[in-house]
């Protein structure tokens, strides 16, 4: 049984002088064979194998990952999470990943510390309002919470935020979801790997998965650097390298891997209390609890499996951000890097079956699949469990791309996020 | 930031370019005779892969031409630029990189 | 108090400049030349910062940009900046400085009683806690948030301005000490274009700090000195002191910061005449990184009480700023480094109390010396406590057993005020992992070093950067890179020889140590501190590997090590060897921790530089802008392009002023500027079969002097542009794009010719800016337009709707299209942009009897509205097909192909109940819907509700005296009459679904 | 009846005129001054089919700059590189519609155009010793004498404009064709870094 934590634990480990502390998660041999293996140590892997353990009581699972757990996208985002999506697939997917943040923390016994201190899109034309209110008024017909501020609503929302009507491109208004906000990514990747270990999924790190085993169209096992694995189901949860694991499988996704940057600020005594995205003048920031500002950019045109972008794209994210908080303009930035973000043509994810028979994908999240973490893990433990889509996920399918039946949220997804 | 070898104006900053996506995928002429999916492998699907990558660039403040690059896309290395409708050079690349 | 710890000779400060400054509301002197460390130290502040989590006391650390402890608030009000290194400010009369993190003083800080629960603290509690009850986390939050943090954030926008700039080198020399300088000798004597930059207020580097070494037979001084003044004469050499090389990115680009007046009383006329800094990016043949190494230092308890010091910056303080950084010290080394430094102090006439060496048998030639000069060699020693509180008292040493892992159970007290330690150096290599190099081990000075370069990427370390410490070496590698550099950029004349370093003592091996043993287990009395800056202890490193936080990335992230603003310069490889210790793996195995841009944190308003206000991004304007702006018309953003929006009169509202235009077009006429319409010239043979390919309506039959409207399609179906284009002649055509498309759609038809059809014969020349357009609309535009171009036959037989004539106008020559977006008579007058004001005036003029009214792009929005012409991206997003905007009509059945086409035939695209565009009538009809709302069939009284369209365009009509809107609704065509439902804002609106049209359905209007 | 007749350079309304009056050129780093009016005709071809290239000869009496980023002069024209089927044929204003006249005949039967550009671009002319200083703010090309010569070109972005550059001679004295929508930004931006070398502007 995992030691269970909480202020009095911390307090009677305290007087052993936190010498008493145990794992937070095994660090087993992989076994010749499991029921599910989930490749991608990520939060949406390992949210995965947690509620299959959890949820459909699957236990012989295990998540491969090639390096170190949450390493991935899931711990170098922005950590922005909202679910105020155009489409009512994505609504519905996303506020179902929301509702289960606001339990996370409780439900793996680990603080996500997760902050729901209210996120803010701004508009900065005409167009760009017309844009904010549709999506606005689909929202709140979703049920999901959303409103609109007018411009002298920003600026008394956010106050250091520039609204003044003569900026090149002036703050028309913003939408503004109050239980959106930002979590601790890294936690999210532990809390998960805590509590799915603690089911008795196997983490197996810095094993990368390197082909799959195949058989009458049927998936048998993978083949790993640390040798072959027999699984009677996989699921593969692996952000921007899908496009290398569908290869090894003999298919073709409609997804291009592309460098997405952010950065962090020398951290300071809390000057912004919420989250504030720009699409029009492309930035999107938060404070951390910590006390840096850290903001996100855009992707790079190319792909890339670098984790390496270009400089450019962090320039004139940090040009528009001295636009748009002109306070900001002296502090100082510590550290910037790259993600490799699997982008879909509708900006939106797919998840469900391949072409192979029990090899199952969830992917194209893109730039903003840290939002949806519990809620996607969720749904793929349910369609790898039963075999057949999550009434949330049946509309992310591949098919679509063969029907056209696309989920276009490139507008709500305007900036990365 | 790149520095890509234009074929016609020479070295000049990625910012110059615009990213046109992978190369060498031609367009059926025989769309109708295509079932939705074969015409989606056309339409979507994509090769996006780690390692050489045939792809292509317009210098859209330079020349405006179109042009092939292979480039490695985890060093972003690039190997070769040459124009449209040459055919895809190999590249051999050491330890299997 | 005055300068107590100044030396009286030695350094190199100006001692004839005093200087006054304050820190924490204290004012003090120092001289031209010191740093604000330097100066404190010199005043005997050791005292100088809090620390992040504990609020410990701190003093200084290092001598440089690697400094954990002394951050400080510099500058006050709009130039406030928080987070600056003591040991990087350069003193300047007047300066103002406070200590950060602390409240009420510093040294009676309340935020240090963190340290008195310090035990239920450790790394990563916060995982473990405030989880309960559920709803308090976001009070919990905001109690953890002011405690975190360091500095303050101004409250205002920033008075400075700054800099960028674009440069290129044969090579860029990152580090002016000895193998930077010798570099940039041999390069620049050779002819090579050389970009040399350290990030010191003065070139030198170490050389700075060393009264012994001896180069090309004088002091280094003298040498720097020569060096310097040889490469200040050399055209093709730019030295750029006080600048830090911080990004080192793809293909040799790499990004500096000069701090230009930082050093300068900000308000004094030399600081405000020029930008404060300047980003510099730097695309090299060659970069040498010559960027020294960094002294770690050692991990014993209690490390961190102001006046432990890392062993060389006590020599950098008396050496080169004739400041000691206290009366007494004890040194603690693993290398023979240390032992100069207690040579120098000696000589300075500070003592050195002992020399704690953690070597088993410390012997050779310093350790002789130091020996010999009376210093006291404790070898096989620890330090195992140190004493004093806000400053080091004393400290106790014991022997060490064996096998280092623990020591003696006596041990001895020694007074002394600071405790100086070394435990070796680190090779700076962070640009040469920045660039994505390999680093190795170097077992011998237990360091990473370079190893291999990423292809496409070419640099060299040299000196002390690529661990070569003996001065010998780094002068020969520098010399030796420098000339590699300019021969391989085609330089190649003599440059003289190798600069020759003077006798250097031999250094003995080094001990392996990572943390002292104290006699107690770790963590449990006294703190070992490895990260300074975010307190993170030895105890917390074992915790994490405990834990399972056993990847070097997990130990960073889960107990903060390295992520400070200093980036674990001094801490990180204590820290992983620490965890290959405890995971009993080889160093190599655990590795590094990614190295990032910057080196040291950038200023972020620096890459706005200039571009900031207006210059975020152009503005376009029409050749008639400047009318537009001085008839008070507000501007709409379309892209890049201001639009006259609407021209309001004295006292108007935009309501009132809208109205005003769309009646006078449809009642006379009215004058737009549609100048900003993207124009296509088209010419080859395969025109007309082009078009057919990029269009979805048929373009083979249209005549020369005709005009057609099309539509054009992704390759997905979905609706991408449209516009008018025009037959010139048999293999010429004008095509027009939207404003917006413009751009987008000129790259497409590109791609397509240049990437698909190789074989077609037609050029496209962008031609949206050689054409000024000028429109006139209205029952009234035939009649004006016959008085200001009187030559040109305009009855409808020889000029009909769409169809285009040249003539001339107002005496200029004009290409006049007949065709309408507003459903009256129109005239689109294309002429050259430097004749548009006149034509405009001219019109203006001739139109004042009829009344003539300029109309803006609302106006224009509401007459198109009327008529149920669709605005792409308006009445479309993307996911719209022709079919679903009732287009039909203008898809070809005949034609076998066009782009988009296969598209149209998928399951989806061709399903008949997909959002079909229709016309919607409120039931009040002076209720405007909002743009973008959302429709519903079955009202409930509370969401969620099933949504099947939005309101695309919506408009009061002044010609219809109502409301109308348009709409993509599910099923739309097959609703005609049923009423819908919009809730929006608290209330729902009721409207009919009607066909898109209303005004004049039947087109009877065109001819006027 | 209408006002007289009047024609409009692309900066007309920053009133350039009145400035030069009243700044002086003496010392100064930078001089800026727009150049009104110029024929640019844009003209596509097969660079290596000789009917083509002859075509331009006898058309203009200059040939194709054989080089990439150069500029061919002599008389009356110029021609400018654009890329490896674009040229842009220059001269004295008013000249467009008999230049392309006499290309169009010679061009008969070939797949070869021209088309009429002279009124989209505004033309900025920056010299002065400090001008490649200016440039560098904005331009990521090497703008070193040892690297971009007299009588070189090159098509770039300039700041947030894109830009045709050519550096005519050595004084340096460059010209800056820009799509005249972007030249009032251009300009105040030239305008702006150039404050610091001492700016003089020129009619
Ligand atoms: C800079 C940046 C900012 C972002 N900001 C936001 C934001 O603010 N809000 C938001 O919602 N989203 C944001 N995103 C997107 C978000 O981070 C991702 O969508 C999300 O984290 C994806 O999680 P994942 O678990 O699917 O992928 P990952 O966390 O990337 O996990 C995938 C894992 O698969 C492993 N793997 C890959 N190949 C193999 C193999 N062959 N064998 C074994 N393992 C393998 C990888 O090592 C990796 O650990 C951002 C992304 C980036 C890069
Ligand atoms: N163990 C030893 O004996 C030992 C260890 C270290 C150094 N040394 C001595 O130090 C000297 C090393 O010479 P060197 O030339 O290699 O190094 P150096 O330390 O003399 O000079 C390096 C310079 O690079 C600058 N720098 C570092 N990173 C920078 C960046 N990103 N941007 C701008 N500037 C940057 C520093 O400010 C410094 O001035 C030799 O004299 C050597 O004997 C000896
Ligand atoms: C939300 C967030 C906050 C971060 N805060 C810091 C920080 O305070 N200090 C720091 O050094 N890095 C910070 N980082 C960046 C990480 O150090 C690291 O660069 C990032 O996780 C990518 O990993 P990599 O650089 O190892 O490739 C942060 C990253 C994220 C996603
Ligand atoms: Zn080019």
């Amino acid at each position: 049984m995992k030691q269970h934590y909480s202020i009095f634990t911390l307090a009677r480990n305290a007087v052993s002088y936190h010498e008493k502390w145990t794992e937070a998660w095994r660090s087993p041999d992989p076994k010749p064979s499991y029921d599910v293996v989930i490749v991608g140590g990520g939060g949406h892997g390992l949210a995965t194998a947690y509620y299959l353990a959890k949820e459909h009581g699957i236990t012989n699972v295990a998540v491969i990952e090639k390096g170190w757990l949450g390493g991935g996208n899931t711990g170098r985002n922005t950590t922005i999470v909202r679910s105020n999506y155009l489409w009512d697939e994505s609504a519905h997917l996303y506020e179902h990943a929301l509702k289960l943040w606001e339990g996370l923390s409780q439900d793996l016994n680990y603080n996500v510390m997760f902050s729901q201190r209210g996120l803010l899109s701004t508009a900065h034309t005409v167009h760009d309002m017309q844009a904010l209110r549709r999506r606005v008024y689909a929202i709140q017909l979703n049920g999901i919470d959303s409103e609109i501020l007018t411009r002298e609503q920003v600026a008394e929302y956010c106050p250091i935020l520039d609204c003044s009507p003569t900026a090149r491109y002036p703050v028309f208004g913003a939408s503004l979801q109050r239980r959106g906000g930002v979590a601790r990514h890294d936690a999210v990747a532990w809390g998960y790997a805590r509590g799915a270990d603690a089911r008795g999924v196997d983490i197996i790190q810095n094993c990368e998965v390197t082909g799959f085993k195949i058989e009458n169209g049927k998936i048998t096992g993978l083949e790993t650097t640390r040798g072959s694995i027999g699984a009677k189901k996989v699921g593969v949860v692996v952000a921007g390298h899908c496009g290398v694991l569908a290869g090894m499988a003999g298919f073709r996704l409609p997804i291009e891997s592309h460098p997405l940057q952010a950065m962090v600020s020398e951290p300071i005594k809390p000057v912004l209390d919420c989250v504030v995205m720009s699409g029009q003048v492309h930035v999107y920031v938060s404070q951390s609890d910590k006390g840096e500002l850290v903001f996100g950019a855009g992707i790079d045109s190319f792909n890339s499996y670098s984790q390496y972008g270009s400089p450019p794209v962090v320039e004139n994210m940090l040009n528009a951000l001295t636009e748009l908080f002109p306070i900001f303009s002296r502090l100082r930035f510590l550290r910037q890097w790259g993600g490799i973000v699997d982008t879909c043509p509708d900006a939106s994810p797919i998840i469900g079956k391949t072409p192979v028979e029990n090899l199952f994908f969830n992917c194209g999240w893109g730039t903003g699949g840290f939002k949806a973490t519990p809620g996607s893990g969720h749904v793929f433990a349910h369609t790898i469990a039963t075999g057949e889509p999550h009434k949330l996920a049946a509309p992310f399918a591949l098919e679509r791309f063969t029907t056209g039946y696309l989920i276009d949220e490139h507008g709500a997804a305007g900036v990365a996020h | 930031m790149l520095l890509i070898p234009c074929p016609y104006c020479g070295k000049r900053d990625e910012h110059e370019f615009t990213y046109a996506r992978e190369g060498h995928i031609a367009r059926p002429t025989n769309g109708e005779q295509l079932t939705d999916a074969e015409w989606a492998q056309y339409l979507f699907m994509r090769k996006n892969p780690k390692g050489v990558h045939y792809e292509r660039w317009m210098h859209a403040k330079g020349c405006r031409r179109y042009f092939n690059v292979a480039r490695d896309t985890v060093t972003h290395e690039i190997y070769a630029v040459y124009e449209m409708g040459q055919p895809a050079p190999v590249i051999e690349r050491e330890n299997g990189r | 108090m005055t300068q107590v710890n100044r030396l009286p000779h030695g350094g190199r400060v100006d001692s004839s400049k005093p200087l006054r400054f304050v820190f924490d509301g204290r004012p003090y002197e120092g001289y031209q030349g010191d740093t604000l460390a330097s100066a404190l130290l010199a005043n005997g502040v050791v005292l100088v910062g809090r620390s992040f989590k504990y609020h410990r006391p701190r003093g200084i650390l290092s001598a440089g940009a690697e400094e954990p402890n002394a951050l400080i608030q510099l500058g006050q009000g709009n130039r406030s900046e928080p987070n600056l290194r003591a040991t990087q400010i350069e003193l300047y009369e007047g300066l103002v400085a406070e200590s950060q993190n602390r409240w009420p003083s510093l040294t009676t800080d309340v935020g240090a009683v963190n340290s008195l629960f310090h035990r239920i603290f450790p790394s990563g509690f916060y995982y473990k806690t405030f989880m309960w009850p559920k709803t308090f986390w976001m009070k919990y939050e905001h109690f953890i948030r002011r405690m975190a943090g360091l500095g303050k954030c101004p409250t205002e926008p920033d008075p400075d301005r700054y800099d960028k700039l674009h440069a290129h080198a044969d090579a860029l020399i990152v580090g002016a000490g000895p193998a930077g300088l010798a570099a940039a000798l041999a390069a620049g004597r050779a002819g090579a274009r050389v970009i040399l930059v350290d990030e010191q207020q003065e070139m030198g580097g170490s050389l700075l700090s060393d009264r012994q070494a001896v180069i090309d037979g004088v002091s280094a001084a003298q040498w720097v000195a020569n060096a310097l003044a040889e490469l200040r004469a050399m055209p093709e050499v730019t030295l750029l002191p006080r600048t830090v090389a911080f990004g080192y990115y793809d293909h040799n680009l790499v990004s500096l910061m000069e701090r230009v007046t930082d050093h300068l009383p900000p308000t004094s006329p030399e600081a405000l005449n020029q930008p404060r800094q300047r980003l510099w990016r730097v695309r090299a043949k060659d970069v040498i990184l010559a960027t020294g190494a960094i002294e770690r230092p050692m991990v014993y308890i209690d490390n961190d009480r102001p006046g432990c010091m890392l062993a060389s910056a006590a020599q950098t303080y008396v050496n080169r700023y004739g400041a000691a950084p206290g009366k007494r010290a004890v040194i603690m080394t693993n290398n023979d480094t240390a032992y100069q430094v207690a040579l120098d102090l000696v000589d300075a006439g500070v003592s050195v109390a002992a020399i704690v060496d953690a070597r088993e048998n410390a012997e050779g030639e310093l350790v002789a010396t130091a020996r010999a000069r009376g210093i006291e060699v404790l070898g096989n020693h620890a330090i195992t406590r140190v004493g004093g509180k806000l400053a080091v008292r004393e400290v106790e040493v014991r022997r060490l057993t064996g096998d280092g892992k623990s020591v003696s159970s006596d041990g001895r007290t020694i007074t002394c005020d600071m405790v100086l330690s070394s435990g070796g150096w680190q090779p700076t290599v962070h640009l040469f992992s920045q660039a994505r190099g390999k680093l190795k081990w170097n077992q011998d000075i237990l360091a990473f070093v370079p190893d291999k370069l990423l292809p496409g990427q070419n640099n060299h370390s040299v000196g002390a950067a690529r661990g070569a410490f003996a001065l010998t070496d780094c002068l020969v590698d520098g010399f030796a890179a420098g000339t590699a550099a300019a021969h391989a950029a085609g330089h190649t004349e003599p440059a003289g020889s190798t600069p020759v370093a003077g006798a250097e003592p031999a250094h003995s091996p080094m001990r392996e140590m990572w943390v002292m043993p104290s006699g107690k287990p770790l963590g449990h009395d006294g703190k070992h501190f490895v990260d300074y800056q975010n307190d993170v202890t030895a105890a917390d490193v074992a915790l994490a590997h405990r834990e399972g936080y056993r990847s070097v990335e997990h130990l960073k992230r889960y107990t903060t090590m390295g992520m400070a603003t200093d980036q674990g310069k001094t801490s990180n490889i204590n820290a992983l060897a620490l965890m290959a210790d405890l995971r009993g793996v080889a160093i190599p195995e655990v590795g590094t921790t990614t190295f990032r841009p910057p080196y040291t944190p950038v200023t972020i308003g620096a890459f706005a530089g200039i571009d900031k206000g207006d210059f975020l991004d152009p503005i376009r304007k029409t050749p008639l802008h400047s009318w537009h702006e001085q008839h008070g018309a507000p501007f709409e953003t379309v892209g890049q392009w201001h639009r006259a929006w609407y021209y309001p009169k004295p006292g108007e509202t935009m309501h009132d002023a809208v109205n005003r235009e769309v009646k006078a077009v449809r009642t006379s006429v009215g004058i737009v500027d549609a100048s900003t319409l993207g124009k296509i010239d088209i010419q080859g043979p395969d025109a007309a079969w082009f078009l057919n390919m990029v269009y979805t309506n048929a373009w083979s039959k249209l005549e020369p002097g005709r005009c057609r409207y099309g539509l054009m399609l992704g390759e997905d179906g979905m609706v991408m542009d449209d516009g008018v284009t025009s037959r010139i002649a048999e293999n010429h055509f004008h095509m027009t794009t939207t404003t917006g498309g413009a751009a987008r759609v000129m790259a497409w038809l590109e791609d397509w010719l240049q990437c698909e059809w190789t074989d077609k014969k037609v050029y496209l020349t962008s031609v949206t800016e050689q054409w000024a357009v000028i429109g006139i609309s209205g029952p009234m535009s035939r009649k004006l337009l016959s008085e200001v171009a009187p030559d040109l036959p305009l009855d409808d037989q020889s000029f009909p709707h769409l169809s285009f004539r040249d003539g001339v106008v107002a005496g200029v020559k004009c290409r006049i299209f007949r065709i309408t977006f507003t459903g009256e008579a129109t005239y689109e007058l294309n002429m050259a942009p430097s004749y548009a004001m006149h034509v405009w005036r001219a019109l203006m003029q001739a139109g004042e009897k009829y009344g003539i009214t300029p109309y803006g792009t609302e106006a224009m929005h509401v007459l198109r509205a009327e008529k149920g012409f669709i605005i792409v991206g308006q009445e479309t997003d993307g996911t719209t097909t022709p079919q679903d905007l009732g287009m039909d009509w203008i898809v070809s059945k005949q034609k076998p192909d066009f782009l988009g086409k296969r598209s149209l035939q998928r399951s989806d695209t061709k399903r008949p109940d997909r959002k079909h565009l229709i016309g919607l009538l409120t039931e009040d009809p002076n209720e405007v819907l909002p743009e973008g709302a959302q429709i519903v069939a079955e009202l409930k009284d509370k969401p969620p509700m099933e949504m099947i369209g939005h309101v695309t365009s919506s408009y009061y009509s002044p010609n219809c005296g109502r409301s109308i809107a348009m709409a993509l609704v599910k099923n739309g065509r097959n609703r005609m009459g049923e009423t819908l439902y919009m809730p929006y804002d608290g209330k729902v609106v009721k409207a009919k679904v009607t066909e898109p049209k209303f005004y004049d359905p039947e087109g009877a209007r065109i001819n006027g | 009846m209408v006002e007289t007749y009047q024609r409009r350079s692309a900066l007309a309304h920053l009133g350039l005129v009145a400035r030069a009056a009243s700044s002086s050129t003496a010392g100064a780093g930078v001089i800026m001054s727009e150049v009104p009016h110029r024929t640019i005709v844009n003209v596509r071809g097969t660079a290596s089919d000789v009917a083509f290239s002859s075509a331009v000869q006898t058309a203009t009496g200059l040939a194709l700059p054989s080089a990439a980023n150069t500029v061919s002069n002599g008389g009356v024209w110029q021609i400018v590189w654009l890329g490896p089927n674009e040229w842009w044929i220059t001269g004295p204003d008013g000249e467009a519609e008999s230049l392309i006249e006499a290309l169009r005949a010679n061009f008969a039967g070939q797949h070869a155009i021209a088309c009429d550009v002279s009124e989209s671009r505004a033309i900025i002319a920056l010299k002065g010793a400090k001008a490649r200083d200016v440039l560098m703010r904005g331009v990521s090309l090497d703008l070193h004498p040892r690297a971009f010569r007299v009588g070189q070109c090159a098509q770039t972005g300039l700041s947030r404009a894109n830009v045709l550059l050519h550096l005519v001679d050595d004084t340096p004295t460059f010209e800056i064709y820009v799509l005249k929508s972007f030249s009032d930004y251009l300009w105040q931006w030239l305008e702006k870094v150039a404050a610091d070398f001492n700016l003089a502007v020129e009619a």
